[in-house]
């Protein structure tokens, strides 16, 4: 123990944060759903619900399942669509001294371009995070984030559009995330979101069916963990650009870890569900750690596993 | 009926936990700030203890509200339901509430219908009170399995409600569906500006909404569905609402619901 | 309720059991170790610890580590080798009416080619696993299961060397299972087995080390059963030969999820380390479920899933 | 030192779970089957009960064996261990045993010198039982952290078992290592036909095989590792162990072991 009291303060792909702890898109809502638990004006960065050209819908029910230290969800990216998003959720956000940072979603390059250009332009938003890796969306049957060369063209694309920092959204349900990490790189991303879920399903043994309507969907919470951490340690192994490390991150020392396998920041999702204070908590947590070690600030722990 | 309460996420330890009938259990605990916003229908969303193995919370309706005290009434389904029963006086949980929307009660219904099926009663005792309280007429319809399963009869009568019970194997009261009862009751009973509240298994409210349309009756209906945050962010909960622009949207239990109007509800 | 007594005898790829359960290599040893608390001959198949041409010392240790509903293992293939195998342990096995299958792996072809003659020239062997997919080797940096080229040359050479049932034991880590799935029935595997492990890390925030001498290690066990039904279901969607389904079976409705997926049989893998009578007990879940569903055998709820 | 012992998977009812020194529990139940067949430094393998959300069973070595009951002493190490120190009497609880080898202890030492390193010394509990009814003569040397964690003194004299103690902090007996106890005693001692058993850990087992070589006494260690089966088929709680022909093997920890000779350990 000593006093030295740690400076949480980063820079991560040129958005400036309080701390190196995040909200993960699709589980903190547009950060007013939170308020009467978490003063937003602490969190490293707000990151919102994933936002398309238009309005959707989003997939018919039942949408979620709860596994083994995890749960399933095919939500089909429900949102208010990149116009209600500027004119509804964003005003409230601004409010706030908390970068937005605000996760896009298309099935076609040109949807991701439209909502990129809208955003650039509105007043509040920090960055962009670039969801190449929903699992549930069918982008010519099969998802931008596991093709390197349909990566290499949508983040070309959208940094075209844009000068906001940009961060690229991979999906563990790859064989190899350093391919797919470097070409999102050599397009000119500024950060990697590591992971989204994994893609998994659950089947009702007494009807039959599946207990999803969208048959499979995405796998988050603790049981993601191992593989979220393993893919974070390839990918700081394979790019030079920082990386935001999350899957069943729910308290500092989990988010330490994956700070020591090489993300420079971290966020938190399923977590919020059981949790509303989960993500401060982290904060909490990697302050006490820092302390308890005696190191000033986060940026030593970054990619610092010892590798026997 | 959307209302923007405050709400909290509160350490808490039980302080009892008694089965009440066959695979039904009341809990109840001290939580302070839950207990003075809480309004009819509106529920709260339980952490099982630490250790349980269990990731998401609960939905739980608030069932009585008595000072600092609420109450919740529930049915063993699964391990979560399973895990609670468990607990004894002392041992700690956390609750966030309160959440949702509430019931419309106004103008006054005369009479007001209240139709529980199973532990669907639980979340429409709360609002028997509020109607008690308004001077409102109402009456209780209460479909159970059987006799020892029925639920909340003597509490409904407690606060002078008139009820009635229907039961699957005629133990007790009506021989059948609960939704008999209620047919039954529309065709015997004189009504003013009535109005139906009904919360129980899906096939129940379906068929509370066919009778509540035929009879052109408005019904508000408690919906159920399983819930990751109850917060509205994770768009897990919704059921499909008819817009009044012709379409539909998916809109969240835990935050435009738990309570609808029947008409709208596209099963 | 009724009364018809199910049967649960199938054939699964050319091998006869007595029931669609049988053991996951690297769970359940060679066997003799669970004589204590299980009569062998109730089984559907013993599936034996991974064989290579010689004996392996494996990795260093740690070797587990328990994650949440999972576990991390980098064991490494620590094993007698096949002569070793065939003489110190097959005639133990032979004792007992119950198919037994032999888990093979290598670095070289050229390795798994040797053991299976060896294995196809011994008595008592049902049928061989090829094991492509063990996340703890590194075969030339990659193994071959996530490389539908790799996968075929192995399967036609292995498939060249013996007549006994040839199961291929696919990976779950790749971009998409129902590539190499089809590679290796092409090459003319019998049946396939569906899942490994998934890759995964754990760190020691106080050491800074990974929990694993290997750093990465498979992670198994519940946590990741949604990931293998998902895959599963892919498979049987993708295939005409039969499927052997596994990954966080912990009890017969965990089976009966993944014969509703499209497995033909299980295997039980960890759940072995918890419960000693594990496997048998899917046995009789199986059993119960059928009976109460009124089903005279499983086969017909073997990829019965109905999706909306 | 390889006993082929026949094993069980017992269900059971915790008798009691007591504490007995800061940060230690002492766990008692009935398993007529473990205890008829339990040989010193055996160890159980215990499912922390349903509901925990822990995934694997935790090993513990037999403390005690009374009849029927065996007893095991364990420290609060981390979740696990917490929640096995929360169960109450006539809970239910899965213990898999007898498991692993035992030591060996003839030709009878003289004097065996029995160091345990905090809950180590649980791990020698029933080796000094068997020592002292074979009338071997047996010194205990036990070190622990503070007087307040000290465990096993009593039940060690009780024996009959003449004891030394060492703290870290000095509260009580000697000021420092349980190893600078056991090179005092090795030099003070007449010694005939020495043996050191010793538990307790790394560092300390690794001092103790130093000194064991040194001194030229032979020394058996009673290991821990991480445990997945306890059946010796997952290969994940093996040790280095020196062959023979002068290589390694991995052994496994609850097969080949726990009890290994000193020599033989590669650290
Ligand atoms: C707003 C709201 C209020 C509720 N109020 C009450 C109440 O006051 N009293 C009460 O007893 N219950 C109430 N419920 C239902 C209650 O939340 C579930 O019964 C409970 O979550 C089951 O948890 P479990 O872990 O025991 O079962 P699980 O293991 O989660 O589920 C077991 C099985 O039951 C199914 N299931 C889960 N939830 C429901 C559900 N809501 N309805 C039908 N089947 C379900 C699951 O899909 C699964 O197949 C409410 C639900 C909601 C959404
Ligand atoms: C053969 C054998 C016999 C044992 N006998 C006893 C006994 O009689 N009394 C007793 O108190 N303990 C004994 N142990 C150790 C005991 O098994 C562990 O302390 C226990 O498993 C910890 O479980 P947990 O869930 O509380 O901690 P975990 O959450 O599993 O572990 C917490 C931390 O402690 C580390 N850890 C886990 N196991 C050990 C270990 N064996 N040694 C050191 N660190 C560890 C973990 O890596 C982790 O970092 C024995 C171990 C073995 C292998
Ligand atoms: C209900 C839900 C909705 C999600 N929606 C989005 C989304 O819109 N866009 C996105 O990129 N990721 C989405 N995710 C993925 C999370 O942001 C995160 O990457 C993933 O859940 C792993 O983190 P966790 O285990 O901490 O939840 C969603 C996750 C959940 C559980
Ligand atoms: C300790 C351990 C060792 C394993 N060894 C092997 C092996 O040698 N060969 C192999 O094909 N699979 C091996 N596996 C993988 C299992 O056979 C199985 O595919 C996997 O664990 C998923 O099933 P489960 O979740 O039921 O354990 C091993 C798994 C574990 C946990
Ligand atoms: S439960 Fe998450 S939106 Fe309703
Ligand atoms: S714990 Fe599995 S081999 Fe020893």
């Amino acid at each position: 123990m000593n006093n030295i009291q740690p400076s949480l303060e980063i820079d991560v792909a040129g958005i400036r944060m309080k701390n190196p702890v995040m909200t993960a898109s699709g589980t903190f809502g547009y950060g007013s759903e939170y308020v009467d638990f978490i003063d937003l004006n602490k969190l490293g960065a707000v990151v919102v619900k994933g936002i398309t050209s238009v309005p959707w819908a989003g997939n018919s029910m039942p949408r979620i399942f709860e596994t083994p230290s995890g749960m399933l969800n095919a939500i089909g990216l429900q949102n208010v669509g990149v116009d209600g998003f500027i004119d509804k959720k964003l005003p409230y956000l601004r409010n706030f001294d908390v970068p937005v940072i605000v996760n896009i979603c298309g099935e076609q390059v040109g949807e991701y371009l439209e909502v990129t250009e809208k955003l650039d332009a509105a007043d509040g938003v920090a960055a962009i995070e670039l969801n190449i890796s929903c699992p549930n969306l069918h982008c010519g049957g099969m998802s931008f984030g596991v093709d390197p060369k349909l990566t290499d063209e949508l983040v070309k694309g959208v940094r075209g559009k844009t000068t906001l920092p940009l961060l690229v959204k991979l999906s563990p349900n790859v064989t190899d995330i350093t391919v797919i990490a470097r070409a999102a790189e050599g397009a000119g991303a500024d950060g990697l979101s590591v992971i989204n879920t994994a893609l998994g399903m659950a089947i009702d043994i007494n009807t039959r069916r599946p207990q999803l309507a969208n048959v499979t969907g995405g796998l988050s919470g603790p049981a993601i963990k191992p593989i979220a951490l393993r893919m974070v340690w390839q990918v700081y192994n394979a790019v030079s650009i920082p990386i935001i490390g999350m899957g069943g991150i729910m308290n500092g020392e989990d988010a330490i870890e994956f700070c020591i396998a090489g993300a420079a920041a971290v966020a938190v999702g399923t977590a919020n569900f059981i949790n509303p204070r989960a993500s401060l908590d982290v904060v909490e947590g990697i302050t006490e750690y820092l302390e308890r070690h005696g190191m000033r600030s986060i940026e030593k722990l970054v990619g610092s596993l010892e590798v026997p | 009926m959307l209302v923007p309460t405050k709400k909290f996420d509160l350490p808490t330890e039980v302080i009892s936990n008694e089965l009440v009938a066959e695979n039904h259990y009341l809990l109840r605990c001290s939580c302070p700030e839950i207990a003075a916003g809480a309004l009819p229908g509106q529920f709260i969303h339980v952490l099982i203890p630490q250790g349980s193995g269990l990731l998401l919370r609960r939905p739980f309706t608030i069932y009585t509200v008595e000072g600092d005290e609420i109450t919740m009434l529930y049915q063993l389904i699964g391990e979560g339901t399973n895990v609670l029963s468990s607990l004894k006086r002392s041992d700690s949980i956390r609750v966030l509430g309160p959440l949702g929307n509430t019931f419309e009660i106004s103008p006054a219904p005369d009479p007001a219908v209240i139709v529980g099926g199973g532990a669907g009663i639980a979340s429409l005792m709360l609002l028997a009170a509020a109607l008690r309280e308004n001077g409102a007429h109402a009456l209780g319809l209460v479909g159970s399995m059987n006799s020892a399963r029925l639920l909340s009869v003597e509490d409904l009568e407690a606060i002078g409600i008139e009820t009635y019970i229907a039961t699957d194997d005629g133990s007790v009261g009506h021989h059948g569906f609960v939704t008999e009862l209620l047919m039954e009751i529309l065709e015997t009973h004189e009504m003013k500006n009535p109005q139906i509240y009904a919360c129980g298994p899906d096939g129940m409210l379906r068929v509370v909404t066919k009778i509540a349309l035929d009879y052109r009756i408005p019904a508000q209906l408690a919906m159920e569905n399983r819930m990751g945050c109850a917060l509205g962010v994770c768009l897990g909960c919704v059921c499909k609402v008819r817009m009044p622009s012709g379409g539909f949207e998916y809109q969240r239990v835990c935050t435009e619901g738990p309570v609808f109007n029947a008409e709208d509800i596209i099963w």
